[in-house]
């Protein structure tokens, strides 16, 4: 559980934040010098706010009425910066282990397996000045990992890695939360890492909280403006694996009484899964097609249309209890005259879908 | 010709001592100060800044008549010192060290003000939200990343020390085998008739232990500044 | 401070002679002595605060008067050791004379500085000027002083002939063979140039021996082989 | 033109690349610590290779044999690093200005149209220390425009910033290119914004040059290891915007004697377009649908068919001369009986297009 | 009590003119020196920190000796300056600058050189790859960058050239009005058996002076670093 509400300022920016969230993990999402950078070093005890609470599980760490304010290095947080920040006097396996040897933590974690899942054995040896960008913020990563913290805190921790190593160490994060049960505080501004991370979001702009909530609810809000006409914007609905076909690499997942078929490279136990579908991927049919090479098609019923400025529309379909967003040009709903209430076929591209499993 | 008399390896072993001694005893507070006055801002900061410097504006002669004044046998803070803690400085050893001490204080901490000034206080910050206290945080990250302007400091201040001359002869007077260092031996030599050779005997092994020393002290920083910036 | 056996604090000044005799009386008694040299001003404020010295040898009988009203000598003690005299000294090569007269000072000077010691503080430049006013030649060289701090260097500016003229102790002209003295300053134009000397009051048996071999023939001997005036020999 | 072909060293890691670019945008791709930065750190200048050279336009900056190696500050190249390097001790706008006041170099670009396009308005009278991390990135690049280069080199420039700047700055870049004739090396590891801006790339792994040449046909090559597979993998194809509806905001783009739609939120001068298509957004049908909200059908016949292990299939569709790529699952693949020489309808989303447009 | 007798406000206006003077001098040289010492490897480097580092490891009066030797109007280095540049030094306040200068310059160089060890050479980089010279390089960035070391070495050497006694005495005398410096002019009235008071005077003079040096420039330094640094 987080619960933050607070006003600060840094400089002339002044910042008013208040959300709270009981996720594993939750998101935090905004442009550039909306003020996510300054809330994380208000959570961490970096920054001193000007009044209001910051509670982190059953602990108040800041508290401006009852003048707590539990300094950083009692926070037992695990923080990534936004830069690296890494101890150059100090080699790799130094910075790794320095929660532990320093901080006097200790991490349910062990140092093997941060190493593995990160791809640093190769780094262990050396001195940090000349990692690429790369690589020293993957050291990062690990380091927070091993300082074994209440609250895992990530300030865009994957904007410098390439789309390969995104794609690996995001799972990981994924199953931390899962596994470990270290609940997560992420900032990112790119949708389609929280949508496969998140439980849990909260939108800024301009030092404001504009919405919050869980994250599908949030992603399915059609007019939150700055943030639903997104190129990214989706939704993400939850299913259950019940089929793992080896042959063909592909998982067979229920949802709502209906099925989807997705890619799954790896084995995976059956069980609940998240789809994370954007809104762009998302086609429209009134009957069903045939000859086709989309695998995946749900029945579902129009519970919203939205028109902003420009050339889509936000179609929201209530398929049995979720929800899943489609965005298409005007000229398309002119054509299929669509309506509220009005019954429609949703086809997604299992191809669209692998990323998305959580 | 550098054939050394005992006299005079006397005040070689004497000035390594006193100097050694004044570096290593100034060096902790030094550092202590250095860091107050790059991480905070209090009342009276130019005050203790000024004061710290005294030694550097004053004439030495003048900072060893202050240090009789003080710390000699009569002295308020001798006499203080000699009851409580044993420790008396008038004509000793412990005299020229301190006067030593005194004279490169305001030399040792510039750079390690200059040092913890250049040290990034966004890794302090990391190292506090890794779990290490301010105390743990100074003495991990702080203190090694300042290391190269410690070293710096302290070199300077072991020349300095080493070179001591007004104020150690001022405050412990000239007693061969107890104050009389290189300086002051050079000092006494330049007094008679026939000293030049020993002058200039003196002066070159003044000049050689300053080799050895920033020699070594440079190879030193090349170590500690590839470990703390990580390159050459 | 630590109590040195025959502690002797001495005008830096006296180093050469009194060393010399330390030895010759080593060699006698079998005792050691331990000297200590710096400037009459230091030695005695050190005295003053408690230096652990047995004799004091001053080349500034100022100084020694300071020390008698502080207590700090046992007053009965204070002896004359020796005395000075004062010379005009040029580079070995301009050895020619010199007359005592303004207009022969000035011709020799030319546009040079007169080195002597800085005429306020230091003994010897108080004891020149008075001279040098009473001879009347105070008022051409006044301003073309160069005062020295350290005999050694106004005796090296002479050498090198940095300086064309300077005046300095009988006994510093000795140190140096590239000066040459051309005049000497009648001892009745300045207040005796005295080196006086006492014992304190913590002073143990070697620095009472010492004390008084310095006042035999044999200690007066040294003195004045290096140049000092000697009563008695 | 820029021609490489060095060999070198930096530490432990041993590099060689040999590629040609005549392109306006030649693009280097590759995954973290590939020795990217490496390479460009040889072209301008600022590390000396051991052997090779290195010529930008008619240029030869770098030539072991002719032992010439032309200083830094006269290879007349603007440079963003990977960190923003901003002068602590100067304000936002003599940073801007720097390439000019110091570096004695004019722009054709002018202050104020780099300041608006780069959102760096309310930043001028700013000092650099408390800029947020995707501001100094955007003064960085402002910085590098602003000094009139030869060869805009750009080391992974967007990777700081959100999707909506990303999304601004990108057609402004592409702009560039086309109205200004700056040549840009741009390294990156987001395939998509490669698709944007490059016209030829360079696809590197471990210090070597894996395959280079036209981004079309680099992009469709479907058998690259560690490259082809990538989640972003996609084509580009050349058409012509032939007419503009305000009212949807969709424009009509000819391309290969057929028609697509797609959004087109700003006005835009009709002529010759890129289009990025990801494969994953494509999909294949035996015959023309109907009733879908999708906009876009070309006919083609399957030109290539590679199935690398996991659970899908490249397609590569010949279209008139030019080829779109899809990705379908293998039981896709199977049901439809794909075959090289078969004629299919290939379908697109109009809203998978827009950030494409060039 | 603090009325000045028209000779020790001429000390008092020399003293800052000598500083002045000497820090001005050194400083181009001193910050050449250190760039060179940080950013380069050459043969022979340990030998120039030696040689810069000697006038604190020798007895003043040795180095004030040497100067006079050198600087002399018959030292060689002295007679060439006098025939080509017009320069003299013996017995002048040039002299005394140049004693000051000399003695103060180890002090400046190493703040310095660690101010440029401190500066990060990617943002030199930076600047050469936008079309600056490495020359204008170091003037725009390089410099700019260790300003707070820059001030620090200068307040450090202005420091040491107001409190500068042995060299200067011995090279060029204490002469009243020329050279006789605030240090030199204490010094005196130290020798007098009744200087007491005007010793307290002067040595209140100097701490005032040092007073208003160093409060300035830490207020200068907080600016600096406002500008280097971006903060505090
Ligand atoms: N100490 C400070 N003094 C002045 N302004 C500050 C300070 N700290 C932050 N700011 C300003 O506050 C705003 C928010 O900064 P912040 O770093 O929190 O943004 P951010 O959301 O993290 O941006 P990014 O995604 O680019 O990292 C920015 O405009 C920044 O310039
Ligand atoms: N001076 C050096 N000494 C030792 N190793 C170095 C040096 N410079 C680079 N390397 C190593 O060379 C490899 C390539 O580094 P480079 O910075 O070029 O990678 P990159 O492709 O830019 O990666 P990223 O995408 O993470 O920025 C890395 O493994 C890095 O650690
Ligand atoms: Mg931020
Ligand atoms: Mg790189």
């Amino acid at each position: 559980m987080i619960a933050v509400d607070v006003q600060g300022r840094a400089g002339n920016f002044a910042s008013s934040v208040a959300f709270e969230s009981a996720g594993d993990v939750t998101a935090v999402f905004g442009p550039s010098g909306c003020g996510k950078t300054t809330l994380i070093r208000m959570i961490c005890g970096l920054h001193t706010p000007e009044r209001g609470q910051i509670r982190v599980g059953d602990t108040l760490l800041y508290d401006q009425r009852a003048g707590l304010n539990v300094p950083a290095h009692k926070r037992r947080l695990g923080v990534v910066f936004q830069e690296p920040r890494l101890f150059p006097h100090l080699g790799v396996t130094a910075n790794l282990r320095y929660g532990q040897w320093a901080g006097g933590r200790s991490s349910p974690l062990s140092f093997d397996d941060v190493v593995d899942l990160l791809g640093l054995g190769a780094l262990l040896q050396r001195r940090t000045a000349f990692l690429s960008g790369g690589e020293r913020q993957r050291v990062a990563i690990g380091r927070a990992l091993l300082a074994g913290p209440r609250l895992l805190v990530m300030d865009e921790p994957l904007a410098s890695l390439d789309a390969a190593r995104k794609a690996e160490i995001l799972p990981y994060l994924v199953a931390l939360k899962a596994e470990i049960g270290i609940p997560m505080l992420y900032v990112s501004h790119s949708l389609s890492e929280i949508e496969q991370l998140a439980t849990d979001m909260v939108v800024m702009t301009d030092g404001r909280v504009v919405t919050s909530g869980a994250l599908d609810e949030v992603l399915n809000r059609l007019d939150v403006p700055g943030f639903s006409e997104g190129p990214e914007a989706g939704s993400r609905v939850k299913g259950r694996l019940i089929a793992h076909d080896e042959d063909t690499a592909t998982g067979r997942i229920a949802f709502e009484g209906q099925q989807v078929v997705v890619p799954l490279p790896r084995p995976r136990s059956l069980g609940p899964v998240l789809l994370h579908i954007q809104a762009k991927d998302v086609i429209i049919a009134l009957e069903p097609p045939r000859g086709l090479s989309i695998r995946n098609q749900l029945s579902g019923k129009i519970a919203a249309l939205h028109q902003p400025a420009g050339p889509y529309v936000e179609v929201l379909v209530q398929v049995g209890a979720q929800q899943v967003r489609a965005r298409i040009t005007q000229l398309a709903a002119r054509d299929l005259q669509l309506d509220v209430g009005q019954s429609v076929y949703v086809l997604i591209k299992s191809v669209a879908l692998e990323p998305a499993l959580g | 010709m550098l054939q050394l008399s005992p006299a005079e390896w006397s005040a070689v072993v004497l000035s390594l001592q006193v100097a050694g001694v004044a570096v290593a005893a100034i060096l902790p507070l030094a550092i202590a100060l250095s860091y107050c006055l790059s991480r905070w801002a209090f009342p009276g900061k130019t005050l203790v800044i000024v004061i710290t410097h005294l030694p550097l504006v004053l004439p030495p002669v003048v900072t060893g008549y202050l240090l009789l004044l003080g710390f000699g046998a009569r002295g308020p803070m001798g006499q203080w010192l000699a009851d409580w803690m044993g420790l008396t400085f008038a004509f000793q050893w412990t005299g020229a060290a301190l006067a030593a001490g005194v004279m490169a204080f305001p030399l040792v901490v510039r750079p390690i003000k200059l040092a913890f000034d250049a040290a990034d206080p966004l890794l302090e910050e990391a190292a506090r939200a890794l779990g290490t206290s301010p105390l743990k945080t100074f003495f991990l990250v702080s203190l090694p990343l300042a290391l190269p302007g410690i070293l710096a400091g302290g070199i300077l201040g072991f020349a300095k020390a080493m070179g001591e001359f007004g104020a150690t002869i001022t405050f412990v007077s000239n007693i061969p085998g107890e104050t009389r260092t290189l300086s002051l031996a050079l000092y006494t030599e330049l007094q008679k008739v026939d000293g030049e050779a020993a002058v200039l005997r003196l002066a070159l092994i003044s000049v050689g232990i300053s080799v050895v020393a920033l020699g070594s002290s440079e190879v030193l920083a090349r170590l500690v500044a590839r470990r703390v910036r990580g390159c050459a | 401070g630590p109590a040195h056996a025959g502690f002797v604090m001495g005008a830096a000044s006296l180093t050469d002679a009194l060393q010399s005799a330390g030895e010759a009386f080593e060699k006698e008694t079998g005792s050691t002595l331990t000297f200590s040299f710096a400037g009459s001003a230091v030695i005695a404020r050190q005295v003053a605060q408690g230096a652990p010295a047995g004799v004091v040898a001053l080349a500034d009988a100022a100084w020694m008067d300071y020390l008698v009203t502080q207590s700090a000598v046992e007053e009965g003690t204070v002896v004359l050791l020796a005395s000075n005299e004062l010379v005009l000294v040029t580079p070995a090569g301009d050895a020619a004379p010199l007359a005592l007269t303004p207009e022969a000072i000035a011709a020799r000077l030319g546009a040079g500085r007169f080195a002597i010691a800085e005429p306020e503080t230091i003994p010897a430049g108080r004891y020149g000027k008075q001279a040098l006013e009473t001879l009347g030649l105070w008022s051409k060289v006044s301003a073309r002083l160069a005062p020295m701090e350290h005999v050694r260097v106004a005796l090296a500016s002479i050498a090198r002939g940095e300086v064309p003229l300077g005046l300095v102790y009988a006994t510093d002209a000795q140190v140096e063979p590239r000066v040459a003295v051309v005049a000497r300053i009648p001892a009745t134009a300045h207040k005796p140039i005295e080196i006086p000397m006492a014992l304190t009051p913590q002073a143990d048996e070697t620095a009472r021996a010492f004390y008084a071999y310095l006042q035999t023939p044999t200690g007066q001997a040294v003195l004045a082989r290096y140049g000092f005036k000697v009563s008695g020999l």
